[in-house]
C-alpha cells in the first residue's frame, strides 16, 4: 500500500488527541511516574509524556489482556449454562506513542494468534486498535531493532508513524487503511508533505547481528553451554516475557463461585519452572539453562522458521527489567 | 427498601467457641441469623488466607474466636494465632482492608452469653459500616469492566 | 462424582419448630453431588440410623451429612453408624442445625436459610473428606509417678497392686511428702507418721514399684502408652549397695548447723544427712552446697568413719531414660512462707510462723519433741493467735482461692494447742468457717465449744513487736464490728496453700497446661477431674489444687484406675485427626522445604526430621515427619506453612477452604 | 577489593570451593551476579555502591547448587539472610564460605553464623526515617482511600513473581499461590488476585524479612511492594521486640509469648 506523507504541526498533536477522544475512542499513552513509564488509559493530552525510550511494559495487553475472560458458566445440577466473553463492549483504541519497535511487534503476536485457528477474541480487539507510533530519536544500549530487521523509523505495523522534525512539528506517514481513516476524520490538521528528510531525525541503532545468520547457527546449538552460562543469574520470574511485547504464552485457569465460575486465559512464562512441569513430576525444562534456550530458540529460530518474522522486535525491555541483569542481546551476540 | 443483611462467617475453634456456642443454643438465647459457623480444632488451625476468602467471595464481616489465652486444649495454639493476628491485622489495616469488619474474640466453653453478645454486636457493627463495597468491587472487577 | 446423603433430623420438635426441615431437606437434594435427602422426626434413634444405613448401601452413598445436634453431641454415633453400613466412618460429617440453628432463632425464613446454608457448607466439606483410620498405638504397661508424698504413695501402690511395673520418682532423699512433717492428722487426730510410714515401707518393699529418690524428671518425649521420660538422678555421693544406714556418718559431720527442711527451719541437719528418722530409703545423702568437702576441698570425716566405704565423692547425676505408657503427676503443693507477709513483719519475728512450722512443733519427732514452744526463746506461749487465710482468699496476695485445708487444720492446731498447754489462751481470726467434709463440722465445733478456742471473725491488720510481746491488731466483726488488740507469744499463719515452684516448668516438659496459679489443669473440672489435657498424663493430689489427705488419697487412687484401665488393653485407638507432610513426584518426593517452621510452632513436639534418600542412599532433602502418635491434631503447623506441604486429616486445606467457598456462594 | 578478589582466588585454586558468587560488571552501567569457577576469572570481581542485589537468594537455587560449594560476597543484607537461611535450616556453615564486605568495603571472613550475628549486633535493621513518614502517610489515610490507593499501586502487578524469584526467603520449591487445591489464590492478574498475592507473600515473610528490599529492586513495575514488609517490619518490633535473625531462635511467628499484648480481642 501506498503510504502517505503529511505534515502535522506540534500543536496539531493535542487536537488530533481530544478528537480522538471526542470520537469516543479510548487512548492508551505513554504515561509517566515515579519508578515507571508505562501504557496507560489517558484522558487529557497533557498526561501523556514525549520523553521516554520505551515504555516499561509492551502495549500488547490491549489486544491480549494479561487476565481475559473466555466465558463464563452456571450450573445446576442437571444443566450447564455457558456464556461466552464478547469483546463488543470493547471500545475502540488508540494506541498513541508506540515506537517502531512496539508497531512491528503486532505482526508475529497477530501471526501467533491466527496460526491453526484464528483467535476471535485477539482479533475481534485487534481489529479496534489503531497503531500511532513516533519514531525514536534516541537509543540506548538496550536497543537493537536494526539486529532484527527493524529500525527507528521503521513503519511496519502502525497505522500512521509520526517523526518529529526540527522545526519541532511532525512528519506523518499514513501506512494502512486505518491510519488514512483517521486522517480523513482530521483532514485540517494534516498538512502537505514536509521538505525536511526523515532519516537525519531518526537515532542511530548499532547493528550487532543478522537475524538470518544467528537464525542458521541456532539450528545446531540445541546443546551448547551458553545456555548455563548465560542464564545462571537468571532467578526464574517472567518479567522479560511479561514486559515483552512478542511473547503470547497463556495459561487457561477456571475461577469457580459455588456454581458459576469464569475461564481465563491469562500470561504465563517460559522462565518459570512450572511452565512445562508434568503432572508426573517430570520437568521437560527441567533447569533455567534450558528455560532460557527456549527463549532464544523460539524467538530467533522456530518462529521465523515458522512464519518468517523474528519474535523479537530488538526493544530491548527484557534486558531493561531483568532483576538478575540478563541480556538478551548479550546472549545472541555471544552465539 | 429492606434493611441490608450482612453475610458474617464466624471461624472458630473446636473446644471453646464452638461448644460455648453449643451452650448458646442450649441456653436458648437468641442472636442474629446473620453469623455462619465454621469449625477449626484450633484457632492455631485458622489460615489467614482463609479470612481473605471470605471476603473475596463477598462476606461483609468476619468473626475469629478462640479458646481464652492458657486455655487452649493444645496449650498453644490460641498464643500462635494471636501472634498471627496481630500481624496480619497490621497488614490488613496498611492496605485499607477494612479491620472493623473482624472481630476476634475469646469465647469459652462456658461463655454462650458472651458468644451471643459477639455475635448480636458484630452483626449491629457490620449492619453500620454497612456492605463491603469496595472489596466487592475488587473481586467482582472482571464481571464489570471490559478488561482492557 | 459424588454420591452424598443428606439426613435432616427435627430432634422431636427442637429444629423443625424453626427449621422447615422438609425445605431444607429438598433444596439439599438439589445441590450437586448429592444423591439422597431426606428428613426425619429422630435420625439419632434406632429407627432413625436405620433409614441412614440403609440409604448407604441402597443408593451406595459416598459420603453422610446428618444435619441434627452438635458434633459434640452425636458425632461418635452417627460416624458409628455409617461404618456399620460399611461406610467409612470418617465420610460422614454433622451439620449443627440445633445448637447453631434452631435453638438460637426464631422460625423465620432467614432460619431455614441459615439452616440451609450450614447444610450446603457440610455437603461440600464432605466431598472432600477422605476415608481414615483410627491410629493403632501400643502401649508400654508401666507407669512413672513423680512425687512421692502421700498421693504418688497411694497411687504406685494402687498401679503396682493392680500388677503393672511403677517408677516412683521423688526429689528429695526420702519419700513421704508433705504428710510425713504433720503432727496429728484432722478430724480423728491420729498420729500422722504411724499411718503413713507402713505405706511408705510398702513402697520401698513392693516388687512391682522401683523407687528413685533425689531424682528428678528432667525430660519427656513420646505420648500415650509410648512415653520416654528421661530422669535426673542426682548424685547422693554415697554408694547405695554399699551403705548400711547406721548412721555414723550423720553423727560425725563436722557441718552441724544447716536448717532441716523437714523441721522447716525449726531444727538442724548435717552435711550429710537423712531428712528424718523413717526416711525411706534409710540412707543418706550429702548436700553438695553445704558440704566442706564440696565447698573448701578439705574434710571427708564421713568417708573416713564409715565402716563400709560406702562414701562416694566423685559420683556424678545420672541419666536414666524409661519407657513407661503413663505418667501420675503428684508433686504436691507448698505454701506461703512468713516472708511474704509484710503487714505479719516478713518473717522477721521468728515467733509468727506458719502453719506447717506450727505442725513440727506439735510432732513428737519435731525439734521440741512435741513440746509447744516459742522459736525465739524456748518458752511457751500462754497466748497465742492462729490466723486463717493468711494469703488465701486475697486477691491483693494473687491468691483469690480458698486454699481448702486451712480452716481444718487451723482447728486442730489450737485444739492441739489447747490439749499441750492447758493454761493458754488460744484465738482464731477467720473469715469464715470451711468445714464441709465428713466429721469435719463437728472437729471445729469441738475447737471452740469443748477446747474452749476463741474464733473471732475477723481478719487481721497488724502484728508488730512490743517488748518481747506480738501484738495483733485486727478486728472482731461479729461484735459490732470493734477493732480487736491482743498480746500474744506467738502468731501461727495459716498461710495459702500455693503451687510448688517450677511447676510451670515440669508442666511445659510434660506439655499439661497450668492455671494462672501454676496449678497443674484437669482436663474437665467435674467429669475428668484427675486426666490432664495431654492423653495418659493423669494428675493425683494438691499439684491441682490444695486438698486435704482424703481428697489426694481418693485422687490418687482414681489417677491409679485410669491408668490401669490404660494398661487393660495392649493397643490403643486414637482419632486419625493428625497432620500429615505431603508426598509429591520425583524430584520433588514432597513440597515440603524443610524450614521446620512447623516443628518449632508444634506444641507437642510431633513433628521430627525424615530424610529423603535416592535409590542408591544417598540423602536428598530433609523433609518434616509427622508422629501420628504424638500429634494431637490441633493443626497449628498447618496454618504456618508456606508452602502448603503439611495438611491436618479431618480439617485439610481442601476442606476448610471449601467450606468457606460454599458457606458464601450458593 | 584486592584483598577480596586474592581471597576468591585461593579458595577456588585449593579448591575449597567450587564457585564464588559475586558482583561483576553488568549492562549499561549495572552491576550484576557472577559465578566464577576459575581463579583467573576471579578479576571480574567488584564490588561499590551499586552492588544491592542480595546476592543470597542463589545459594538455595539447585542449578547453583549444582555447580558444588559456594563462596559468597556478602555485604551486610546478604549477611541478615544468610543467617535468616541458617535458623530456617537451609544453611549449614560447612556449605558455603562467607566473603563479607563490611559498609567500608572491607573483606571480613566469617567462620560460624554466630560470628555474623555478633558482627551484625552493630548494624541492627532499622528502617529509613522517609519510609517512616510514608507508611504513616499512607496510615493516615480514610480507609477506604487507602484502599483505593493500594489497589491502584497494586494494579499494575502482572504476576511475574519477580518479587518472589528475588527474595533469598522465599525458598519453597512449590509457592502457595502454585497450588491448585485449593486454588489459594487466584492464577489470574487481576484486582483480587493481585492483592491476594501480594497480603500473602507479605505475610509469609512476617517476622523472617530482613528488609533487603529485593523485592522492590526487581519488580519491573516499581511497585512499592516494600512497604508492606517494611510495616510489618515495624509491628514485629512493637508487638514482640527488636526482630533480628538469630541461630538457635525460633521464627517471630512460630514462637509466641503468653503475655503477648494485643487491644482488639474481645
Amino acid at each position: 500500500m501506498q503510504i502517505d506523507n503529511y505534515l502535522i504541526r506540534q500543536t496539531s498533536l493535542e487536537k488530533l488527541f481530544n478528537n480522538l477522544i471526542g470520537n469516543g475512542k479510548t487512548v492508551f499513552a505513554p504515561q509517566a511516574s515515579e519508578k515507571r513509564i508505562l501504557f496507560e488509559k489517558v484522558k487529557a493530552f497533557s498526561e501523556i509524556t514525549d520523553n521516554y525510550l520505551v515504555t516499561t511494559n509492551a502495549a500488547k495487553s490491549v489486544v491480549f489482556p494479561r487476565t481475559e475472560k473466555l466465558f463464563s458458566y452456571k450450573k445446576t445440577k442437571e444443566t450447564t449454562e455457558i456464556t461466552d466473553a464478547s469483546t463488543e463492549a470493547v471500545p475502540e483504541v488508540v494506541l498513541w506513542g508506540t515506537r517502531p519497535c512496539d508497531a512491528a511487534a503486532f505482526i508475529p503476536l497477530t501471526d501467533t494468534f491466527n496460526g491453526d485457528y484464528p483467535d476471535i477474541l485477539y482479533n475481534n480487539r485487534r481489529g479496534k486498535v489503531y497503531l500511532l507510533s513516533f519514531s525514536c530519536a534516541t537509543c540506548d544500549e538496550y536497543c537493537f531493532c536494526t539486529s532484527v530487521n527493524g529500525s527507528p523509523g521503521n513503519t511496519a505495523g502502525s497505522d500512521i508513524l509520526f517523526t518529529k522534525l526540527s522545526t519541532g512539528d511532525y512528519l506523518a506517514e499514513v501506512i494502512t487503511e486505518k491510519g488514512k481513516k483517521l486522517v480523513a476524520e482530521n483532514q485540517t490538521l494534516f498538512e502537505a508533505a514536509p521538505e525536511e528528510e526523515k532519516e537525519p531525525n531518526l537515532a542511530k541503532v548499532k547493528t550487532y547481528f543478522n537475524q538470518d545468520e544467528i537464525q542458521a547457527k541456532l539450528q545446531n546449538l540445541f546443546e551448547n553451554p551458553v545456555w548455563d552460562e548465560k542464564s545462571r543469574a537468571c532467578l526464574g520470574c517472567g518479567s522479560c516475557a511479561f514486559v515483552c511485547p512478542v511473547c503470547s504464552c497463556f495459561d487457561i485457569q477456571d475461577e469457580k463461585h459455588g456454581s458459576k465460575g469464569t475461564r481465563l486465559r491469562c500470561w504465563d512464562s517460559c522462565g518459570f519452572s512450572l511452565f512445562t512441569l508434568h503432572t508426573s513430576g517430570h520437568n521437560p525444562r527441567e533447569t533455567q539453562g534450558a528455560r532460557w534456550r527456549q527463549r532464544i530458540l523460539h524467538k530467533f529460530l522456530y518462529m521465523p522458521d515458522k512464519s518468517k518474522v523474528a519474535g523479537c522486535v530488538g526493544c530491548g525491555r527484557c534486558s531493561r527489567v531483568c532483576p538478575a541483569d540478563i541480556n538478551i542481546l548479550e546472549t545472541v551476540t555471544s552465539i | 427498601m429492606t434493611e441490608f443483611e450482612p453475610k458474617i462467617v464466624a471461624f472458630v475453634c473446636n473446644w471453646c467457641t464452638y461448644a460455648g456456642a453449643d451452650l448458646t443454643g442450649t441456653s436458648r438465647i437468641k442472636y442474629a441469623q446473620n453469623v455462619k459457623i465454621i469449625r477449626f480444632p484450633c484457632t492455631g488451625r485458622i489460615d489467614f488466607m482463609l479470612l481473605l476468602k471470605a471476603f473475596g467471595e463477598g462476606a461483609d464481616g468476619i468473626i475469629v474466636s478462640g479458646c481464652h489465652p492458657n486455655d487452649c486444649h493444645y496449650t498453644s495454639g490460641n498464643f500462635h494465632a494471636r501472634r498471627r493476628w496481630i500481624m496480619f491485622r497490621g497488614l490488613l489495616d496498611l492496605l485499607g482492608i477494612d479491620v472493623r469488619r473482624i472481630q476476634y474474640s475469646w469465647v469459652s466453653a462456658a461463655e454462650g452469653a458472651k458468644w451471643a453478645d459477639v455475635v448480636n454486636t458484630t452483626v449491629t457493627a457490620i449492619r453500620e459500616l454497612g456492605p463491603y463495597t469496595d472489596y466487592a468491587k475488587v473481586a467482582n472487577y472482571l464481571e464489570k469492566e471490559a478488561n482492557v | 462424582m459424588s454420591k452424598i446423603g443428606v439426613f435432616i433430623c427435627h430432634c422431636g420438635e427442637n429444629i423443625s419448630a424453626t427449621v422447615n426441615c422438609g425445605k431444607v431437606a429438598e433444596v439439599a437434594g438439589k445441590l450437586e453431588g448429592v444423591a439422597y435427602s431426606t428428613d426425619y422426626k429422630y435420625m439419632c434413634s434406632d429407627p432413625g440410623q436405620t433409614i441412614i444405613k440403609q440409604m448407604i448401601k441402597e443408593k451406595g452413598l459416598d459420603g453422610v451429612v446428618v444435619a441434627a445436634c452438635s458434633p459434640r453431641m452425636h458425632e461418635p454415633t452417627f460416624r458409628k453408624a455409617c461404618s456399620e453400613a460399611g461406610l467409612n466412618p470418617y465420610l460422614c460429617e454433622m451439620a449443627n442445625l440445633r445448637e447453631h440453628c434452631s435453638w438460637v432463632h426464631d422460625k423465620s425464613d432467614a432460619t431455614t436459610q441459615k439452616a440451609i446454608d450450614i447444610v450446603r457448607t457440610l455437603v461440600e466439606k464432605v466431598k472432600h473428606n477422605k476415608p481414615l483410620s483410627t491410629i493403632k498405638v501400643p502401649v508400654t504397661k508401666k507407669a512413672l509417678v513423680i512425687g512421692g508424698g502421700i498421693a504418688g504413695i497411694q497411687a504406685s501402690l494402687d498401679i503396682a497392686n493392680a500388677g503393672h511395673q511403677v517408677v516412683l520418682v521423688e526429689k528429695e532423699p526420702s519419700i513421704g511428702g508433705h504428710m510425713s512433717q504433720l503432727s496429728e492428722t484432722f478430724p480423728t487426730l491420729d498420729c500422722s507418721q504411724c499411718i503413713l510410714t507402713p505405706r511408705m515401707v510398702e513402697v520401698a518393699q513392693h516388687p512391682n514399684i522401683t523407687l528413685m529418690t533425689y531424682a528428678e524428671l528432667e525430660k519427656l518425649d513420646g505420648f500415650i502408652g509410648n512415653f520416654k521420660a528421661t530422669i535426673r538422678k542426682k548424685a547422693k555421693s554415697i554408694d547405695e549397695k554399699l551403705c548400711t544406714g547406721c548412721g555414723l556418718c550423720t553423727t560425725k559431720c563436722p557441718t552441724k548447723k544447716i536448717p532441716s527442711e523437714f523441721n522447716e527451719g525449726l531444727g538442724f541437719r548435717t552435711a550429710i544427712y537423712v531428712p528424718f528418722p523413717q526416711a525411706v530409703p534409710n540412707k543418706p545423702v550429702i548436700d553438695k552446697l553445704n558440704c566442706q568437702y564440696y565447698l573448701k576441698g578439705k574434710c571427708k570425716v564421713c568417708e573416713k568413719v564409715c565402716p563400709t566405704g560406702a562414701i562416694r565423692f566423685d559420683q556424678e547425676d545420672e541419666l536414666v531414660e524409661l519407657e513407661v505408657g503413663a505418667v501420675v503427676v503428684a508433686t504436691g503443693f507448698n505454701i506461703m512462707t512468713t516472708s511474704e507477709f509484710p503487714e505479719y513483719g516478713y518473717g522477721k519475728y521468728p515467733d509468727v510462723i506458719t502453719g506447717l512450722q506450727f505442725e513440727r512443733l506439735a510432732s513428737a519427732s519435731g525439734p521440741t519433741l512435741g513440746e509447744i514452744r516459742r522459736p525465739s526463746d524456748g518458752k511457751i506461749p500462754e497466748k497465742i493467735v492462729f490466723i486463717a487465710c493468711a494469703g488465701s482468699r486475697d486477691p491483693a496476695k494473687g491468691k483469690p482461692y480458698c486454699s481448702k485445708i486451712c480452716c481444718m487444720y487451723t482447728a486442730k492446731h489450737a485444739m492441739l494447742y489447747q490439749h499441750k498447754v492447758h493454761h493458754g489462751e488460744s484465738y482464731v481470726f477467720y473469715m469464715d468457717i470451711r468445714a464441709a467434709g465428713k466429721n469435719y463440722d463437728e472437729f471445729t465445733r469441738r475447737a471452740i465449744v469443748e477446747d474452749k478456742v476463741n474464733y473471732l471473725r475477723g481478719r487481721v491488720s497488724k502484728v508488730y513487736e512490743e517488748n518481747g510481746k506480738l501484738i495483733v491488731k485486727g478486728v472482731d466483726t461479729l461484735l459490732n464490728a470493734k477493732p480487736v488488740e491482743i498480746e500474744v507469744d506467738m502468731v501461727v499463719l495459716a498461710s495459702a496453700g500455693v503451687a510448688n515452684p517450677g511447676s510451670e516448668e515440669l508442666a511445659q516438659k510434660m506439655h499439661i497446661s497450668y492455671d494462672a496459679y501454676n496449678f497443674f489443669s484437669e482436663a474437665h473440672p467435674k467429669l475428668k477431674p484427675v486426666e490432664t489435657n495431654t492423653a495418659g498424663i493423669y494428675l493425683a493430689g494438691a499439684c491441682q489444687a490444695p486438698k486435704d489427705i482424703p481428697e489426694t488419697v481418693a485422687a490418687a487412687s482414681g489417677a491409679a484406675a485410669k491408668v490401669a484401665i490404660l494398661f487393660s488393653q495392649n493397643e490403643l485407638s486414637r482419632e486419625p485427626v493428625v497432620a500429615v507432610v505431603n508426598r509429591s513426584a520425583p524430584p520433588l518426593y514432597s513440597t515440603c522445604v524443610g524450614c521446620f517452621m512447623c516443628a518449632t510452632a508444634c506444641p507437642y513436639s510431633a513433628i521430627g526430621e525424615e530424610e529423603i534418600k535416592d535409590r542408591k542412599g544417598n540423602v536428598i532433602k530433609k523433609v518434616a515427619k509427622v508422629n501420628p502418635g504424638l500429634c494431637q491434631g490441633c493443626g497449628t503447623c498447618v496454618a504456618f506453612c508456606r508452602s502448603k506441604s503439611i495438611d491436618l486429616d479431618g480439617y485439610t486445606n481442601e476442606q476448610m477452604y471449601s467450606e468457606v467457598m460454599a458457606l458464601l456462594n450458593e | 577489593m584486592n584483598e577480596l578478589i586474592q581471597k576468591a582466588k585461593s579458595l577456588l585454586e585449593s579448591d575449597t570451593v567450587q564457585v564464588v558468587i559475586g558482583y561483576g560488571k553488568g549492562s549499561a552501567d549495572k552491576t550484576r551476579a557472577i559465578f566464577l569457577t576459575k581463579p583467573e576469572d576471579c578479576d571480574q570481581l567488584l564490588f561499590d555502591s551499586r552492588c544491592v542485589q542480595n546476592l543470597a537468594v542463589y545459594l538455595t537455587k539447585h542449578e547453583i547448587k549444582h555447580l558444588g560449594k559456594p563462596a559468597i560476597v556478602a555485604p551486610i543484607p546478604v549477611l541478615r539472610s544468610i543467617l535468616q537461611l541458617a535458623v530456617e535450616n537451609q544453611l549449614k556453615e560447612s556449605d558455603l564460605v562467607i566473603l563479607g564486605v563490611s559498609p567500608e568495603s572491607k573483606l571480613i571472613e566469617f567462620d560460624s553464623f554466630g560470628a555474623i550475628e555478633l558482627f551484625l549486633n552493630a548494624y541492627k535493621i532499622q528502617i529509613d526515617e522517609k519510609y517512616k513518614a510514608t507508611i504513616d502517610k499512607i496510615k493516615a489515610m480514610p480507609v477506604s482511600e487507602r484502599f483505593a490507593f493500594w489497589i491502584k499501586e497494586l494494579e499494575p502487578c502482572f504476576k511475574c513473581y519477580a518479587c518472589r524469584a528475588a527474595c533469598p526467603l522465599c525458598y519453597c520449591p512449590k509457592c502457595t499461590v502454585e497450588n491448585n487445591q485449593p486454588q489459594w489464590i487466584p492464577a489470574a492478574s487481576h484486582l483480587l488476585g493481585n492483592l491476594e498475592w501480594h497480603v500473602m507473600r507479605a505475610m509469609h515473610l512476617a517476622g523472617r524479612c530482613t528488609d533487603c528490599e529485593a523485592c522492590y529492586n526487581a519488580c519491573p513495575m516499581g511497585i512499592p511492594i516494600h512497604l508492606l514488609t517494611k510495616s510489618m517490619l515495624q509491628d514485629v518490633e512493637e508487638h514482640f521486640g527488636p526482630y533480628g535473625p538469630s541461630v538457635g531462635k525460633r521464627n517471630t511467628l512460630s514462637s509466641f509469648n503468653p503475655d503477648d499484648k494485643e487491644s482488639f480481642i474481645r
